[in-house]
C-alpha cells in the first residue's frame, strides 16, 4: 500500500538483530583477542533543543553526536557490562520469540543493575547501536493505552471486535506489530489524555454518534499506544484529534504524541504521530465555554517553570507556532484548567457540544 | 656539611679512603680495624684504623673537615687523628697529626718526621684515631655503611673489615666484602647497571648478614621486579652534568612467616648515594618523593618518616608479602674531577627518575603498579568476561561460538563456559592493564561529554512520576 | 417503581449483614426518595427533628468474622454499628449537608440516565457548592457516606470506576445477548474487566480450569499468559495491578461462587504491601468502604512466602522500607489475620527484607511458572 | 462603706430619704430642691434640700455617715447639714445640726430647739446642706439618679426634683418622677414584676429625659424581647434569705440614624441595684458577669468596662441595631427588718440569675439569643433546603412530589420551588432553634434517624479519624 510509510516497511526481522548482536560480539571478542580495547560508539538522538533561533537539525533524526565507550574508565566498563548483560537477556528473548518487560530484565541482574533506569538505558543504547525500535528487541511493558469505536482487528489471530460495542473500552495491544486486518468506517480518531474524559466519552455513547475511534493513554501515552495510534493513522488515514488538559502537562502529553518523547528520541520517527491535530482546551476556551472561576486553578511555580522550559523547545516554534502561541496564552493567563470542567454545567456538553463544534467549525490547530 | 659526631667522622674518613681507592685504576683494597686496647678503662679506649691503597691524600682533605661542638662533648676522643699517607709519584711516607679540637686550622696540623720508600712504588693512606666507644655499635654501623656502599657495586675495591680484642688470640674477627660476590657483572659496565645489580643483591641478601640470597625468601631469581630511571640535567653554566639514576625493586617473598623479615616490615627504606657514597637523604629529596603521584601506579603512599639523614615511606593497602626497595644515586658524570661543584638538590631529577624506573618496572612487567583507576577498571574484568561469554555461549548460532573460539585460541570443540570465561578476562586484563601503560597520551582521546548527558534524564521521569500518580489513584476506588 | 420503593423502605431490617447492594437506577432513586420523605416526615412531625444520617461504621469495631460451617474459612462482614451524620454535632453540619448535596447530584445524574467519574463530580459539586467541596478526597469521603447510607454500591449512584482489572485463561464469560469471550483467546494482555458492575453481575460463566491464580503485579501476570501458564496448570489468571479496585473483586467473587470448588491462590510480592494486597482480595479494606467485605473471597497464599526466599539470590532482596514497616504494623494490629499468616509476616519483618515476584527470573524467565505448578502440586499454600 | 465627694453624700442623702418613703405605708413625696443662692461668689453656693413625707429619721442615721478626707479636700462644702424630722408618733418636728467636719462623731451633733407638733399626725424629714458646685452637673446626676431608681417601680413614692435660680422669677424647674407613668402595675405586683416593668419603661424612654417613650426609636411595643431570672440563696445562720433579680431586655432600635443613640452604643450598662436603691456594682459581680458564658447565647463578650461602680459589658459582633440592657437587683427579702445584715456579694447568684433570665427570653423569643453552634448550624439550613428542594423538584415522579408537599402542608399543584425551599427552610431553621433551646436535655433523648435502626454505636468522632489516616493503613480487616 502506498500509504505505508517508513514506520512499518523498514522493521528488521528477529534474525537480523540476532546476526547484529553476533557481528557486535565478534567485534569485541577480536579486539580482545588482540589486545585492543573495543570502542562501541553509540549515537546520541535529541527531537528537541531549547535553541529556538532556527539552524538546530533537532528536525533530522540524525545522532546529535557519539558516545564512546572503552575499557578506559570504570563507569564505563560497568555500563557496557550493563549493556552486554541486557544484551544476553535480548539474544534469549529473540531466539526463544519471547517477551519481557524493562521491569523483567531489571530482575535478571538487580544487583549489578543497581536501579531500573540503568537497565532503561542500556536499552535504549541497545536500541540505537541495532538500529530498531525497543519492541525489535521483544522488551514490551504492560500496556497501559485504551480503545473504542468503530473499529475492528486482530492481534495475533484473537478478534478485537470494538464495534460490536463501540462504546466499550478495550486495551490496547501491547504487541502492536501482531495487529492485522485493521477495519473501520470512523469519521475520524479522536486521542484523549485520560480515562475519565474517555469514561465520559463511552457514556454518552459518543461513538456510537459520532461515527468515530476513540483512544486515551492514560496520562503519557507508552509506546504501545503511540504505536498503535501510528499503525490506524497509517491504514485508515483518518484525521486524529487529540484532547488534553489545558495545563503545562497536558500540553507536554500532547507533544509526546506529536514529537515524541526525549529519552526514547532515537526512535521518534516510529513514534510521534506528527497528523495529531489539537483540538483543546486551549486557554480561551474557559471565556468561550463560559467556565466557573471555581473551575480555573491558578499555575504553581512548578507549572510555570514547565511551560517556560516547554516554550524553549525548538520544534514549538518550527513546526507548530500556533500551538506555541496558545502555551504562551496559557502562561500569560496564569491558570489552567481540566477537561471535566467543560462538563460543569451539562454533563455531555463534551460530546454533544464542545467536540463536534470543535471539530465541524475547524477550531483546531 | 658539618660532622656531628665522632661515629659520623668515622664514616666519613671511611668514606674519604673508599674514593681515593675507587681513584685508583688499579684493583685496591679498603681495610678498617678495629683494635681494643687492653687499658683498664670502661669502655676501654679502641684503635681505628682506616686504611687503603688507593690514591694518596693531601693534607688538606683533614685540615677541612669541619666538626661540631656536639662531635668533642662527650668525651669520647681526644680529638686527635694519625695520619700516614703517600701518593705514587712520592719518594716518602708523610706522617702527620691533626689536633681537631684546635679551632684555628693553621695550628692544627703537625708534621712528624717522613720515612723514606725507598723507590717503591706504591700508593696509600691509612688514618688512626683512639676513641672510647662500643665495639659492637662500631662494628654494626660500619658494617651497614658497607652493605650499603656495595650497592654502588665499584669493581675495584675490595674492603676487608677486621675486629682484634687486644691480645686475646683466636678472637679475630674479619669479614670481607666484595662487590661481585653475588651476581657478577662486566667491568665495562655502567654505573646504572651496577646500581641496579648492586640493590638486586642487597634485596636478595635481604639485609641478612651473610652476605649471600636468603633461600628461604626468595627460592628463584623471578621474583625480582625492577625498573630503573635516569634523569639527567645539564648545568648550562658550568658544563657540569648532574645525574640522578633510581632503580625500583618490587620483591615477592615466598613465604610469609620467614624470619628474615626486615625490621622496617612493609615500609621502604629510601637507599640514598651521592658521588659514588653512602649519603643521608636531604630534606627537600624527602619532599620531592613525597609529591610524586604514586596512585597512579597502585600505590597508597601514607607518609614518610625522616630519621635523621634516613628516609621511610610507608605505604598503605599494600599486600604483606609485597616488599617495594628505592635507591637513588646522584652525582655528576664528571665526578670526581669536578667534584668541588654544589649539586642542587633538584626535586625534579628525583620525581622524574623515579617516575621513569615505576614506569620502566610497570612496562616490563604487566599488570604490576597498575593505577588505582585501572585496578578499579580490572575488578569489573571478571564480571564483563562472564557477561561476554555468555553472550557467545547463549548463542544458538555454532557457527559464531567456533568463530570467537578461533579468535580466543581455543579449540572448537570441547571447551567449556569456564574455559572461555577466562580466557576473555585474561584478555580484558591485559587490555586493561596495557592502557594503563599509556595513559597520558590516551586519555585526551575519550571524548569528555559521555557522561554528560545526564541532564537528557530530567524529562524521562515524568513518566514514573505520572505512574505514580496512577498508584496512588487506584487506591481511591 | 412502588414495588421499588416498597422493598427499600425495609432495605436492610431483615438481614444480618450489611453490604452495599448493586442497584439499578429506579431503585437507588427510591431509595433516596425514600430518604427524603423519611427526612420531611419527620421534620414536621408533632416533635419535628432533622434526622441524623445512620451510616453504616466502616471501622474494625464493626466487623465480625463469620465462621462458615462448610467453607471452613473464616469470612467478615460489617454489622449494623452506625457512625452518624448529625447537623447538630459540632462541626459536623457541613459533613451532614455534603451527603445531602452527594445524594442530590446523585440522583440527577441517575434521572438523565447517565454516569460521571469522580473528577467530574468534584467539578461539578465545587461549582455547585463550593463552599462545602474543596477538594477530591472530599468528595469521594462523602461518596462513600452515601454508599453507607444508602447501602448501594458506589456504582450504583451513577459514578463511573475504571476496572484496572484484566483477566485470562480458561474462562468463558458470556453477557446476555452478547457473544461468548473465550478469555484464553483475548490476546497478550486478557480479558479488560469492565468496571460496570451491573454487568458483571449478570456475566454467565463457564471454566474448566482447576485453580484461580490471583497476580498481584499486571507484569507477572502478562509474562503467565504470554507463556500460556493457564494452559500447563489449567487455571484463570486474574491480576487487579495492585490494590484491587471493586470491579475486580466482584468478577473473583462471583467465580468464587459459581465455581466454589476451584482454589483461589494469590502470588504476591513478598512484602507487607503483598500481603495486604492479598488481604484485600480477602477480606476487603475500609478504605474502599461499604462494598468491600462483600465480595470477600476465599484467597489462599501460594507465594511468595517465607520459604520461597531461599530460592532468590541474596542480592535481590531490599530492605524494607518505612512504608511497609507501617503496612505490617497496620496488618498485625487487625484481628482477621490468621495465624499463618501472622507468623509470616513476622518473619518479614524480622529479617528487614522484601522481594518481589520478578526476582524469581535469575533463574530464568520460564521459572516462574514451573515454580508456581510445584508449589499447587504440592499444595504449598496457606 | 465610706462617702468619696458631696456629690455622693447628696446622692446619699436622697436615697435615705426614698427608703424612709418606700418604708411608710403611705403614699409619700421626695422632694429635691435646689436653691442658687444670690451671693457673689463663684460658683455660687447652691443650698440643698431633700425633703420627704416618709417615716422619719433617727439621729444615728446622719452621725454615723463616714466621709473620706477627700470629701471635704476641695473646700466646696463647710461639712454642715441641718437635719428637721419628726415620726408619725413624735409629737414635736426636732431640729438638730450637724458637722460632719468633726472627726469624734460625740460631738458631732448640736441639737437645736424643736417646734411643737400640736397634735398633728405627720412624718418627714427635711436634711439641707450648702455647697459651691455648678447646678447643673448636680441637676444631671441627681436626674440620672432618680430615672434608675425608678426602674425599681417603687409604688408609693412620688419624686419631685426643683431648681430654683435664686430670685429670678420664672426660672423655676420642675420635674415630677411618677412611678407608674409609663406602664401601670398592679400595686399587688412583686419586685421582679416591677423591676421588668420599670427596665422596660427605661428602655423605652431610652435614655431620654422626657419621661416617656421615644417614638423615633421605637414604633411599636413588640420590639422588646424581656427575660427574667430570681436566684435565692438561704443564708442558713441568720435565716436570711437574699434574693438576685435580674432583667434582661433585648430592643431592636428601628432606625439607625435616630438621634436617640445611647451614648454607650452597642456597650450594656448594668443597672445594679441593692436592697431597693440604686448601688454601683462591686467587682466581685463584674467578675461573675464576665464569667457567664455567654457564647452558648450566641454573644461574642469582649470585655467590661468598671467604671467607678458602673459596669459597660462590652459586645462584638452584635448587629448595631439590637441593644442588650441588663438590671439586676439585689436584696433581702425581709428588707428592711433585716437590712443591717451583710450580704454576701454572691457571684453564683448572679450568675445564676442572668443565665435564667437569658434561658427565659430565648423560651419566649425563639430564634433569639441562639448558641454559636446553632447560628453556625443555622447558617446551613438555606443550604440543606436548597438540597433537599431539589431532590425533590428534580425528580419526575410526581406521586412522590405530591406527598413531600402534604408533609410540608403545601398544595399539590402550583406551588413553585421557592415556596418548596422556603418551607423546608423555616422547618429546619425551627427545629434548629428550638434544639438550642433545651439542649441539655434533648441530647439524651435517642436521636432520630433518617432510617430505622436496631443498633446504634455513638462513634461520630471515629470517622473524623478514620479521615485523617491514609488509604492504606486504614486497611484494617
Ligand atoms: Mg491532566
Ligand atoms: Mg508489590
Amino acid at each position: 500500500m502506498e500509504g505505508k510509510r517508513s514506520r512499518w516497511s523498514s522493521q528488521p526481522r528477529p534474525c537480523d538483530l540476532l546476526r547484529k548482536i553476533r557481528e557486535f560480539t565478534r567485534a569485541i571478542v577480536e579486539d580482545l583477542s588482540n589486545g585492543r580495547s573495543p570502542e562501541i560508539l553509540i549515537d546520541r538522538f535529541r527531537n528537541y533543543c531549547s535553541n529556538s533561533s532556527a539552524d538546530c537539525y533537532c528536525s533530522s533524526d540524525l545522532p546529535k553526536g557519539k558516545e564512546t565507550l572503552t575499557l578506559r574508565r570504570e563507569s564505563h566498563v560497568h555500563r557496557l557490562d550493563v549493556l552486554l548483560r541486557v544484551l544476553v537477556v535480548v539474544q534469549q528473548l529473540l531466539q526463544e520469540n519471547r517477551h519481557a518487560s524493562k521491569r523483567d530484565i531489571y530482575y535478571m541482574h538487580p544487583s549489578i543493575f543497581s536501579d531500573q533506569s540503568v537497565v532503561d538505558r542500556a536499552i535504549n543504547d541497545i536500541c540505537i547501536l541495532l538500529q530498531c525500535s525497543r519492541h525489535n528487541l521483544n522488551v514490551v511493558s504492560v500496556g497501559k493505552g485504551l480503545v473504542m469505536g468503530w473499529l475492528r482487528f486482530t492481534e495475533a489471530r484473537n478478534m478485537f471486535d470494538c464495534i460490536n460495542r463501540p462504546n466499550t473500552a478495550y486495551p490496547v495491544p501491547v504487541h502492536v506489530e501482531e495487529v492485522k486486518d485493521i477495519v473501520s468506517v470512523a469519521k475520524y480518531i479522536l486521542v484523549v489524555e485520560k480515562e475519565s474524559v474517555f469514561q465520559r466519552l463511552a457514556d454518552d455513547q459518543f461513538c456510537n454518534s459520532n461515527h468515530c475511534i476513540v483512544i486515551t493513554g492514560r496520562g503519557y501515552p507508552d509506546i504501545s499506544t503511540r504505536r498503535f495510534l501510528g499503525l490506524l493513522v497509517d491504514t485508515l488515514h483518518l484525521p486524529i484529534y487529540c484532547l488534553v488538559d489545558c495545563d503545562p502537562y497536558g500540553f507536554d502529553i500532547l507533544s509526546t504524541y506529536r514529537f515524541g518523547s526525549l529519552q526514547m528520541a532515537y526512535d521518534a520517527k516510529f513514534l510521534r504521530v506528527p497528523e495529531i491535530i489539537w483540538l483543546g482546551a486551549f486557554p480561551l476556551d474557559s471565556e468561550k465555554y463560559r467556565l466557573p472561576q471555581q473551575c480555573l486553578l491558578p499555575l504553581t511555580a512548578e507549572d510555570k517553570r514547565k511551560t517556560e522550559a516547554m516554550l524553549q523547545r525548538c520544534y514549538l516554534e518550527r513546526e507548530v507556532p500556533q500551538w506555541r502561541l496558545e502555551l504562551q496564552l496559557m502562561l500569560e493567563s496564569g491558570v489552567k484548567f481540566e477537561l471535566e470542567a467543560l462538563s460543569v454545567h451539562e454533563l455531555s456538553s463534551l460530546s454533544t457540544e464542545y467536540i463536534p463544534s470543535k471539530i465541524q467549525g475547524g477550531l483546531h490547530i | 656539611m658539618n660532622i656531628a659526631s665522632v661515629r659520623e667522622l668515622c664514616l666519613q674518613l671511611i668514606s674519604s679512603a673508599f674514593q681515593r681507592c675507587r681513584a685508583s685504576d688499579d684493583l685496591c683494597r679498603l681495610s678498617v680495624i678495629l683494635r681494643r686496647s687492653s687499658a683498664p678503662s670502661f669502655p676501654p679506649p679502641v684503635r681505628i684504623s682506616v686504611s687503603d691503597t688507593g690514591v694518596g691524600s693531601c693534607v688538606e682533605e683533614f685540615g677541612a673537615l669541619k666538626l661540631c661542638r656536639e662531635a668533642f662533648g662527650s668525651e669520647i676522643w681526644d680529638g686527635m687523628l694519625s695520619v700516614t699517607t703517600t701518593g705514587i709519584g712520592d719518594n716518602e711516607i708523610f706522617h702527620y697529626q691533626f689536633n681537631l679540637k684546635e679551632a684555628v686550622s693553621t695550628r692544627r696540623l703537625t708534621r712528624l718526621p717522613s720515612n723514606p720508600k725507598n723507590g717503591q712504588k706504591f700508593s696509600g693512606t691509612e688514618v688512626c684515631l683512639s676513641i672510647f666507644e662500643s665495639i659492637d655499635v662500631l662494628l654494626a654501623e660500619i658494617s651497614r655503611f658497607f652493605q650499603k656502599i656495595l650497592i654502588l657495586k665499584i669493581p675495584n675495591v675490595a674492603i676487608q673489615l677486621v675486629v682484634e680484642h687486644g691480645d686475646v688470640p683466636g678472637s679475630r674477627y674479619e669479614h670481607v666484602f666484595l662487590p661481585n660476590e653475588g651476581n657478577p657483572l662486566h667491568f665495562s659496565a655502567s654505573n646504572l647497571e651496577r646500581l641496579k645489580s648492586g640493590l638486586e643483591d642487597y634485596v636478595f641478601k635481604h639485609g641478612n648478614t651473610l652476605g649471600k640470597k636468603c633461600e628461604s625468601c626468595f627460592s628463584n631469581w623471578e621474583h625480582l621486579k625492577v625498573g630503573t630511571g635516569v634523569a639527567c640535567c645539564t648545568e648550562s653554566r658550568k658544563y657540569s652534568e648532574s645525574v640522578m639514576e633510581a632503580v625500583i625493586v618490587m620483591s615477592e617473598i615466598s613465604e610469609l612467616a620467614s624470619t628474615c623479615l626486615r625490621t622496617c616490615g612493609s615500609k621502604t627504606e629510601v637507599l640514598y648515594f651521592k658521588d659514588f657514597s653512602v649519603s643521608p637523604i636531604s630534606q627537600s629529596s624527602v619532599k620531592a618523593l613525597t609529591s610524586i603521584d604514586w596512585k597512579s601506579y597502585g600505590l597508597t603512599f601514607r607518609g614518610v618518616v625522616d630519621q635523621g639523614g634516613f628516609a621511610l615511606l610507608e605505604w598503605e593497602n599494600l599486600p604483606p608479602y609485597i616488599r617495594i626497595h628505592i635507591s637513588l644515586h646522584h652525582y655528576h658524570n664528571q665526578y670526581p674531577k669536578l667534584s668541588r661543584l654544589k649539586m642542587q638538590p633538584d626535586q625534579n631529577l628525583i620525581r622524574k627518575a623515579i617516575k621513569l624506573a615505576l614506569d620502566d618496572l610497570k612496562d616490563k612487567h604487566t599488570g604490576e603498579l597498575l593505577s588505582a583507576h585501572a585496578l578499579k577498571v580490572r575488578n569489573c574484568a571478571p564480571d564483563l568476561a562472564k557477561t561476554i561469554s555468555s553472550l557467545i555461549w547463549h548463542s544458538n548460532d555454532s557457527n559464531f561460538r567456533e568463530e570467537c573460539f578461533s579468535f580466543l585460541g581455543l579449540p572448537s570443540q570441547g571447551v567449556g563456559s569456564e574455559v572461555v570465561e577466562d580466557r576473555i578476562k585474561e584478555k580484558i586484563i591485559s587490555v586493561i592493564e596495557m592502557n594503563d601503560k599509556d595513559q597520558p597520551q590516551r586519555h585526551k582521546e575519550v571524548p569528555s561529554f559521555l557522561f554528560e548527558v545526564d541532564h537528557f534524564q530530567d524529562s524521562g521521569s515524568q513518566d514514573e512520576k505520572y505512574e505514580d500518580e496512577d498508584a496512588f489513584s487506584s487506591m481511591d476506588i | 417503581m412502588e414495588d421499588a420503593c416498597k422493598s427499600a423502605l425495609n432495605f436492610f431490617s431483615d438481614q444480618q449483614l450489611c453490604y452495599a447492594d448493586i442497584l439499578t437506577p429506579p431503585e437507588v432513586i427510591a431509595r433516596i426518595q425514600v430518604a427524603v420523605l423519611n427526612f420531611l416526615r419527620i421534620l414536621t412531625s408533632p416533635d419535628p427533628a432533622i434526622s441524623d444520617l445512620p451510616l453504616v461504621a466502616r471501622n474494625s469495631s464493626n466487623t465480625r468474622l463469620n465462621h462458615g460451617l462448610l467453607t471452613q474459612t473464616p469470612w467478615i462482614f460489617l454489622t449494623h454499628s452506625l457512625c452518624t451524620r448529625s447537623l447538630m454535632r459540632p462541626n459536623a453540619a457541613k459533613a451532614f449537608i455534603r451527603v445531602w448535596k452527594v445524594m442530590a447530584m446523585c440522583s440527577q445524574i441517575l434521572g438523565q440516565g447517565k454516569k460521571v467519574t469522580q473528577r467530574e463530580l468534584f467539578y461539578k459539586l465545587l461549582c455547585d457548592s463550593s463552599d462545602y467541596f474543596s477538594s477530591q478526597s472530599q468528595v469521594n469521603r462523602t461518596v462513600q457516606d452515601v454508599v453507607a447510607l444508602l447501602r448501594c454500591s458506589r456504582y450504583s449512584l451513577g459514578i463511573m470506576a475504571s476496572s484496572r482489572g484484566l483477566v485470562a485463561g480458561r474462562l468463558l464469560l458470556q453477557e446476555p445477548n452478547q457473544e461468548v469471550v473465550d478469555c484464553a483467546a483475548c490476546g497478550f494482555s486478557g480479558h479488560a474487566i469492565t468496571g460496570d458492575l451491573n454487568s458483571i453481575d449478570k456475566l454467565m460463566m463457564k471454566t474448566d480450569a482447576r485453580y484461580i491464580i490471583v497476580v498481584e503485579k499486571h507484569a507477572i501476570y502478562q509474562r503467565l499468559v504470554e507463556d500460556h501458564v493457564f494452559n500447563q496448570i489449567p487455571s484463570i489468571l486474574i491480576t487487579a495491578k495492585g490494590y484491587p479496585d471493586i470491579a475486580t473483586r466482584l468478577l473473583l467473587h462471583r467465580m468464587s461462587r459459581a465455581f466454589p470448588d476451584l482454589p483461589i491462590l494469590a502470588l504476591v510480592d513478598w512484602n507487607p504491601a503483598g500481603l495486604a494486597i492479598l488481604c484485600t482480595f480477602k477480606f476487603g479494606s475500609i478504605g474502599m468502604g461499604l462494598e468491600a467485605y462483600r465480595y470477600a473471597c476465599n484467597v489462599k497464599w501460594l507465594g511468595l512466602r517465607g520459604d520461597d526466599i531461599e530460592h532468590i539470590p541474596a542480592q535481590a532482596l531490599v530492605p524494607l522500607k518505612p512504608k511497609d514497616i507501617q503496612i505490617a504494623k497496620s496488618l498485625m494490629s487487625s484481628h482477621m489475620l490468621q495465624e499463618s499468616y501472622r507468623e509470616e509476616l513476622t518473619l518479614m519483618v524480622e529479617s528487614g527484607q522484601r522481594a518481589e515476584i520478578e526476582a524469581l527470573y535469575c533463574h530464568g524467565y520460564d521459572y516462574l511458572g514451573k515454580f508456581i505448578a510445584k508449589k499447587i502440586v504440592q499444595a504449598n499454600y496457606i
